[in-house]
């Protein structure tokens, strides 16, 4: 009888699981409780950076995401951005993944107006063109090689931000953030070649792969998924953004997904040792 | 409003099997993204990498100044990107086919060239330099957290530090061991090479519990958008 | 749980997620505000002494210097910091850089700097002129002359300098590539050891052919031309003619045509080497939709319902690994992997047999195809490796010897 | 000439940038930044090559009436809709309320997003059913995953707050992140820029050709 209730447990319809998941993840979403976020040094990194910037300096903060993945770097770009405005930094942008384009022109545009920015005086959007390695590399040489115009049309040298501006060596630091294998070519390529101060901020998912690049000092930050946004949403003091709302989210569905784990392997060491006697 | 939400239910019915509804919304948004392709490229590329500097090039051909081979030179090197681009469609016809592996060879030369110094430089010199670390340093370090542990009872975790500076070497050196295919895992090697395949592991598990935490806010950021679309028909009905 | 009830729940469970929102909704008190705007930015907590501000003066030490390595056109100009200019006394607003092209006269502005910056790379001069420059800091109200000017002639360089191990690596691993594959080409003998993963090929196709189930293999939604995808081909090769021999029957679902069309040719091939050509059924081999999560479900159905002994996974593999390995696991069936799309590895190694992981992969290709380019670069590779750790261990000797030794050599290393 | 023209273009075009890389002179550099401009002019017309194999691949399932024809015929009539309205409107990238930019935000946007979104169920189901303590590297792997994944949230916390901190969850989930996670992506980098550099060293001396694609 044990033996069949663990068979029962291991053959369990798929689609229980997904009603389970389904709720743990949806109910936290309508309660709206916050839970605490603790910060780790990497992020505080890039806080700490941008922080330290006097009020003017251009940083880039170039912005490859679509739509798959803006649940998790949405929230990230926004708070990253909301620093840099709030500080009076100076923003050049670009979306060098084509579905992002006009999701990241909505993002730098929301927050620019929210802090009263004016476009190509505070910000510039460079916007799309193909093989980002290819524009990595030409704007490491001079924006106008890939961008004679921006994603207005405007010509850059029309722009006031960009009086003097011609490359990476005159920006502060860029802040990537990238749900693509592209960021590759900007530790390569940006950093690299053209030696900038390069952080990035990364879907969860390759986040991992990056530490081995902060460990050796090729870029100074590493923001990871949700967390890394609600952990830079805490620095700036917005600690009721998205990215912690969505936290509690993430805790129990962690808790969840852990559970199904150890009930899974039970279940399967269960059945295996009545298969054996 | 309402279509977003309708087309993400429709994505949600392939949980329960595949059906009309996940086929249709898929086919959809094929073509929608082909086209919005169409029109970023257009809008954004096209115009002001090629044409404009073309055009630019050619009146300039007009004005004095200059030597006219300079002059003639600068439209040849303007229109012959777009030139060899245009190949690429010799695709389409079967007896030209072979014609359009010129440009891919452009691209294809251009590129493995830019990356062959530049991988080496990132992913390999680059790597192995943070690993000269400083055994004298590490080992202070670690030597004086002790001390503070033994005489006060709390530590600095300085001596986690330092002991992980030296996992990274060595668990380094032994993932390498474990990808080195010239020689069979024996004796020393061999249990570099098992010390190596434990580090992967962890190093996998920590991807794969990050791939989770991504997977779950995906899922958060539609649940989001759908609580924003209820609020609306809210919205809506109350006015 | 009464059957009924249960086909109700599952049915209706999405519908009940979505109306139980409509429901709740409203019911839960709900803090939707807006984002409001910070009148003050965070972080600017410094508190200002202004009253402590030590006098208004000009910049520090003033260098001109033409950028090294490179193709010449910019030189860098850099400055001591003005007194104030801190981040604590907010008294200096700024810097000016002049240039002229002679040393006392005609200066003319070139750039306004925000506080706290302390260099300028121009990038406008021309080659072998020389150009001078001066930097005033501008306080609250008035501007401060620098007295000092510095000069510098930008010039282009053949040779960047701190690139010289990367080019000596970049020349050792082609070197040792170009050489490895000719003479492999040659008939030398390259070593590669077994790769435990090939062994449980062998052991797996046995066991389908008793059971008398077929096998399954995926090569992956990548092209033809990636190396992963290659890779496969040869492994298919290998357990396609073990196939034959044991006589059971594989099944190769494909997601892009091309690779169809050459997955084709290596099972024919291998059946034909195997002298049973007539057992070859070309409808086992077939093509099924470009879409990825399609592509999974008929998978994932033909899993179900042929029940292979044994599936392989082999090639580039996305967001789908996970959804095949777990179809295949509780099909019951022994599952053996291979890719070299890191973020797929964990979920793989959690759900079968045995997995091939991404290096892996090409060295059991290598080791069965006995390619000599595939041989060869898989040696140069491992070469680099010990390379690789040699560098190290020069390092930390080097730190052994002392500090500075040790400073130096990694600073090489780095490079520009 | 149909072999030898592009691996001559290959190899001159390879060499020539792989050893730009050293030679920062400004003729080198010259024609360095064009050889990145054309690249770039040239991918565009690839990508609209890729377009055009989307159409000639769903036009000849219409014609052949292939079994599912008819949702082809939504993707073309979806894909000419998309970019006449592009193309027509100059200023159909930067109007927040023209139609383009509504298409975009309320149909291509959510359904690329859904789509992903479905892999948390998948993830969860499999968590459940497949991903076994089989073997100890198996069982390695999941440990570490857990102890990351209660680390990164706070319930990990909650749970080992009473420990000293070298003990709790979200130090020892760093400490795995920093250094055992890091000498394992080391060592798979170092592997990773080797294989990188031996296939383009093939691609640019012409060993390597699949790329030419079959036929002569």
């Amino acid at each position: 009888m044990y033996g069949g209730f663990w068979q029962k447990v291991a053959d369990l319809d798929r689609r229980w699981i997904y009603l389970v998941i389904g709720l743990a993840t949806f109910i936290p979403v309508l309660t709206y409780i916050r839970v605490p976020v603790s910060i780790t040094s990497e992020v505080s990194a890039v806080y700490d950076k941008l922080d330290s910037l006097p009020r003017g300096t251009v940083v880039m903060v170039p912005m490859e995401f679509g739509p798959s993945t803006m649940a998790e770097l949405q929230p990230m770009a926004t708070a990253v951005l909301r620093h840099c405005f709030s500080r009076d930094l100076k923003v050049i942008s670009t979306a060098l993944q084509i579905e992002g384009v006009i999701l990241v022109e909505q993002v730098l545009r929301e927050t620019a107006m929210e802090y009263s920015k004016n476009y190509g005086v505070d910000y510039v959007f460079l916007g799309y063109k193909p093989s980002p390695d290819m524009v990595i590399l030409n704007m490491g040489e001079n924006f106008r090689n890939s961008f004679p115009r921006d994603y207005y049309g405007i010509e850059l040298d029309s722009l006031s931000m960009m009086n003097g501006i011609s490359n990476y060596s005159n920006t502060a630091c860029i802040v990537n953030i990238n749900a693509t294998s592209g960021v590759d070519y900007w530790i390569n390529y940006a950093n690299g070649r053209y030696g900038a101060d390069l952080a990035l901020g990364v879907t969860a998912v390759i986040a991992t792969d990056y530490y081995a690049f902060l460990h050796s000092g090729q870029i100074f930050g590493l923001m990871g998924g949700l967390k890394g946004a609600a952990e830079y949403e805490r620095l700036i003091g917005r600690p009721r953004d998205i990215a912690n709302r969505a936290m509690t989210s993430v805790s129990v569905a962690h808790v969840f997904i852990i559970l199904f784990i150890i009930i899974g392997n039970a279940a399967f060491f269960a059945n295996r040792r009545k298969d054996r006697s | 409003m309402t279509v977003a939400a309708f087309l993400t239910l429709c994505i949600f019915s392939f949980l329960y099997r595949d059906n009309p509804f996940y086929t249709f919304a898929e086919h959809l948004i094929v073509g929608i993204s082909a086209g919005y392709w169409v029109a970023i490229l257009y809008h954004t590329s096209l115009t002001d990498l090629w044409i404009e500097p073309l055009v630019a090039s050619v009146r300039d051909f007009g004005n004095p100044g200059g030597s006219m081979i300079a002059r003639g030179g600068m439209i040849v090197v303007n229109i012959m990107p777009g030139l060899i681009g245009l190949l690429m469609f010799s695709r389409f016809f079967k007896k030209t086919s072979w014609i359009s592996r010129w440009p891919i060879a452009f691209y294809l030369g251009v590129s493995a060239g830019v990356a062959l110094p530049l991988f080496l430089q990132s992913f390999v010199i680059r790597q192995v330099a943070a690993n000269m670390i400083n055994p004298v340093g590490v080992a202070r370090n670690m030597a004086a957290d002790l001390t503070v542990l033994v005489n006060y009872g709390n530590s600095t975790l300085l001596f986690w530090q330092g002991l992980g500076q030296i996992i990274i070497v060595l668990g380094c050196i032994c993932g390498l061991a474990y990808f080195y295919f010239s020689a069979e895992h024996k004796g020393i090697l061999g249990g570099a090479a098992k010390i190596g395949i434990w580090i992967l592991m962890i190093g996998f598990g920590a991807t794969f519990g990050y791939t989770v935490m991504a997977r779950i806010s995906l899922l958060i950021g539609r649940f989001n958008f759908l609580m924003d679309w209820i609020a609306a028909i809210g919205d809506y009905f109350k006015v | 749980m009464g059957p009924i009830l249960k086909r109700f729940f599952l049915d209706l469970s999405f519908p009940l997620l979505i109306f139980s929102v409509l429901i709740v909704k409203p019911c839960v008190a709900v803090d939707r505000k807006p984002t409001i705007k910070d009148p003050e930015s965070p972080g600017d907590y410094v508190f200002r002494y202004k009253t402590l501000a030590p006098d208004p003066g000009p910049p520090g030490r003033l260098i001109a210097a033409d950028a090294p390595n490179d193709a010449g056109g910019t030189i860098i100009v850099s400055w001591g910091k003005a007194p104030g200019d801190n981040g604590i006394f907010d008294t200096v607003k700024g810097y000016i850089v002049y240039r002229s092209e002679a040393p006392d006269t005609g200066f003319s502005m070139l750039t306004r700097l925000p506080a706290g910056s302390g260099s300028y790379s121009d990038a406008s001069p021309e080659n072998g002129r020389s150009y001078y420059y001066r930097v005033a800091s501008i306080y609250a109200d008035d501007t401060l002359m620098a007295a000092e000017t510095a000069g510098a002639i930008p010039r282009t360089q053949f040779f960047h300098t701190r690139r010289i191990l990367v080019l000596l690596f970049m020349l050792f691993f082609s070197g040792a590539a170009i050489f490895l594959i000719s003479h492999s080409k040659k008939g030398g003998d390259l070593y590669i050891r077994p790769i435990a993963g090939i062994d449980a090929v062998d052991e797996a196709i046995g066991r389908a052919t008793e059971m008398g189930r077929p096998i399954l293999f995926v090569p992956g939604l990548g092209e033809a031309s990636r190396v992963a995808t290659i890779a496969a081909f040869t492994i298919l090769g290998r357990v396609a003619r073990k196939v034959a021999e044991y006589q059971t029957r594989i099944i190769v679902p494909n997601y892009d045509p091309v690779v169809m069309t050459i997955c084709q040719e290596v099972v024919k091939e291998a059946y034909a080497a195997a002298g049973r050509p007539e057992a070859f059924d070309v409808k086992d081999v077939y093509f099924v939709t470009q879409d990825q999560f399609p592509y999974t479900a008929s998978v994932n159905g033909t899993m179900l319902r042929e029940r292979p002994a044994t599936n392989f996974y082999m090639g580039m593999f996305y967001a789908e690994s996970l959804i095949l390995a777990e179809t295949g696991f509780v099909a019951g069936s022994i599952q053996i992997a291979g890719t070299d799309q890191l973020i797929q590895i964990p979920f793989f190694i959690a759900s079968c047999d045995y997995t091939l992981m991404g290096e892996e992969l090409y060295a059991a290709s290598a080791y069965l195809s006995r390619e000599p380019q595939q041989l060869g670069t898989l040696k140069a590779q491992d070469w680099g490796k010990v390379a690789a750790i040699l560098l190290t261990g020069a390092g930390i000797i080097a730190y052994l010897f002392s500090r500075g030794a040790g400073d130096a050599l990694k600073a090489w290393v780095i490079g520009g | 000439m149909r072999r030898e023209v592009p691996l001559t273009i290959v190899f001159i075009c390879g060499a020539f940038m792989a050893f730009q890389y050293f030679v920062p002179h400004y003729a080198s550099a010259t024609v360095y930044e064009y050889a990145l401009n054309w690249t770039t002019i040239i991918s565009i017309f690839t990508l609209a090559v890729g377009i055009g194999s989307l159409v000639n691949l769903h036009s000849d399932r219409i014609a052949r009436r292939k079994p599912t024809w008819r949702y082809s015929i939504v993707t073309l009539a979806a894909l000419a809709f998309m970019t006449i309205l592009g193309v027509s409107s100059p200023d159909a990238l930067s109007n927040p309320t023209g139609l383009f930019m509504k298409v975009y935000f309320y149909i291509l946007s959510p359904v690329q997003a859904t789509m992903f979104a479905l892999l948390a169920f998948f993830i969860a189901s499999a968590a459940y059913r497949a991903f076994r303590a089989k073997t100890l590297l198996a069982t390695l792997l999941l440990l570490s995953a857990v102890i990351v994944m209660l680390g990164r949230v706070w319930v990990g916390d909650m749970l080992t707050g009473w420990l000293p901190e070298g003990l709790r969850f979200s130090y020892v989930a760093n400490y795995i992140l920093d250094f055992p996670n890091t000498a394992a992506k080391q060592a798979i980098y170092i592997g990773v820029g080797l294989g990188v550099a031996g296939t383009t060293l093939k691609i640019i001396l012409g060993i390597e050709r699949t790329w030419l694609g079959g036929g002569k």
